[in-house]
């Protein structure tokens, strides 16, 4: 692997309008808890018409969180759309927190890198060798591998896209991440609870990315639920599993 | 103090490859288990430091890896003609917390965490080698997930992913009725994926 | 007996550079003229004998290269052959996929199916012997058209190309029986290493 090359862009005022909003935000000590719409919106407003005006390009990004932002706040002049407004709003802000989270583990990130870009590996040396694969794969493999490429994969159950609407509207816990947190836990023990893995869940949107894993685990038959649904049985690893069939056959 | 005869060969097989080797693939050629290969790694970087060679031995995740040491990157830039050490940008590195802190995780996961297209981004992270491919996500669409390479944690100084910086203290203070959470931290107090790998 | 300084920089320098590097070169980034540099590298190359290091410092004319010593050779491609066992990523199986479907196929034709840069992985299938270059294509810029070999016929049990299974049924699902090797466990689970970029 080649030593990264890193090259320095001159980059933007701002990585995009989240980032622009946390900074009218600290700029104007807004309340990040309690944003109040119309202030944001109309600081928002003058800095998109000052790039405008001195002919810089807005991103569409930009347009986009603008037209949201009047969406906010046109729900809230609407005493009957409250609910809505409320949503939208904790949408925003949980977006603006996880932004923040992103801003701040980069930054330390960036601290590290100090010394790392300094150190050096060794190109591999070059010695003659036969690096032809020897492994042997069934056929199948390679249709399967084309889907899989193409993106069209097989499914066993063809979801439901509204299944991913709240993630998709306050990403906040990625569902992979939760796949991994659970099957870490079964491969040390083979059981465990479901109603726990709730129990310990911080946030609504954590919970929801719980859920999810556990519907995509069932799905690709890693686990199944036992006792009145309230116990998550491990199916065994994958390469186990595949093991153990073999050895069925034999 | 020399090197044993073991841990010569170790030696030259980590001087050869260059790249990360893991301790089982040296193991098998030498005919070690992984305990021993890890004790003979702690002998030679021990060694390294007695010797004062300009050198150390870098373990990332499962592998070994044999590295200059940062005092020298100034020579050693300036002799090959590197250019200077320059910062990652800051999408590069808010792209690169994303990934690390939720690997593995798409590039839509990313984009809507940071609200504006980050595609290309991801591409110079993978041409650096910092990032790499981990397969696809049973999601709509298929979409590839990407995960942090050991060159990532050899430019971050880490051993493995454990060793990421916590962020779980970063940010404000919520309110106490809120029950607004951010990822990161999530993330951060769970150890990252990579390794459930095995 | 230990390096001075001005070796150690040395050292450092011909690690990192791998190739054989011109005296010349060195001696400009160190501040040294060539006959010093050559007093220098004549003390690396007795200390390396007396350390018993399995390294030495060889001559190339003007230049100076750090190798592994020859015995070692042995050792050295046994482990690093081992990495002939490692079985294919998802990433490096979609390429071999779309290659042996649509040959000859340039590069740019794998990375619009893909949507994602592949260049990596085309070259460590090329290395692994799965598929080689089949020529250029007379196309803007000429691109280098690959193919995939015999090898490639033998690691999937196949006599000919004619054999590759059909996936012809556009819009139907994808063949059935599925061992959920590319699913979750493709991603999350069991990556299988960070072979990618070899």
């Amino acid at each position: 692997m080649e030593e990264p090359q890193l090259s320095f862009r001159v980059s933007d005022e701002y990585e995009g309008p989240l980032d622009l909003i946390l900074a009218l935000i600290t700029k104007h000590q807004l309340n990040i808890w309690d944003i109040e719409i119309s202030s944001l919106l109309e600081q928002y407003m003058a800095y998109i018409r000052a790039r405008q005006e001195q002919d810089l390009e807005v991103a569409s990004e930009f347009l986009e969180m603008a037209s949201r932002l009047v969406y906010i706040k046109t729900v809230s002049l609407l005493p009957k759309y409250e609910d809505e407004k409320e949503k939208a709003k904790a949408e925003l802000v949980g977006q603006l927190l996880e932004y923040q989270a992103c801003k701040a583990a980069a930054a330390l990130l960036g601290d590290r890198a100090g010394d790392g870009f300094g150190v050096f590996p060794r190109p591999p040396e070059d010695i003659p060798m036969d690096r032809t694969y020897q492994l042997r794969h069934p056929p199948a493999l390679l249709a399967r591998s084309y889907w899989e490429a193409m993106g069209r994969g097989k499914r066993r159950l063809p979801p439901q896209p509204e299944v991913f609407t709240p993630l998709v509207a306050a990403p906040v816990v990625s569902v992979s991440s939760r796949i991994v947190h659970i099957l870490r836990r079964l491969y040390k023990k083979a059981a465990m609870s479901l109603p726990g893995l709730f129990l310990q869940s911080r946030s609504r949107s954590e919970a929801v990315a719980t859920f999810m894993a556990v519907l995509e685990l069932m799905k690709a038959r890693r686990i199944r639920l036992a006792d009145g649904d309230s116990t998550i049985l491990f199916l065994g690893r994958e390469k186990e599993r595949k093991e153990a069939a073999a050895h069925a056959a034999k | 103090m020399q090197l044993s005869e073991t841990q010569n060969k170790l030696f030259a097989i980590l001087f050869a490859a260059g790249e990360p080797l893991e301790a089982a693939r040296m193991g098998e050629a030498l005919g070690l288990g992984r305990e021993e290969v890890s004790t003979y790694a702690a002998g030679i970087s021990a060694w390294l430091r007695e010797a004062e060679l300009p050198l150390e031995l870098r373990r990332l995740e499962d592998s070994y890896q044999l590295c200059t040491l940062p005092a020298y990157a100034g020579e050693i830039r300036r002799a090959l003609e590197l250019r200077r050490n320059t910062p990652l940008t800051s999408a590069a590195l808010e792209v690169l917390a994303i990934i690390a802190y939720n690997q593995p995780v798409t590039r839509g996961f990313v984009e809507q965490v940071r609200g504006v297209d980050s595609s290309s981004v991801v591409t110079s992270l993978v041409e650096k080698g910092l990032v790499e491919e981990a397969g696809r996500l049973e999601l709509p669409g298929r979409p590839i997930a990407y995960r942090t390479t050991p060159v990532f944690l050899r430019c971050f100084g880490l051993e493995s992913l454990e060793e990421l910086p916590d962020v779980s203290g970063e940010g404000e203070e919520p309110p106490p009725e809120d029950d607004g959470q951010m990822t990161l931290e999530g993330a951060a107090a769970e150890p990252p994926a990579a390794e459930t790998a095995e």
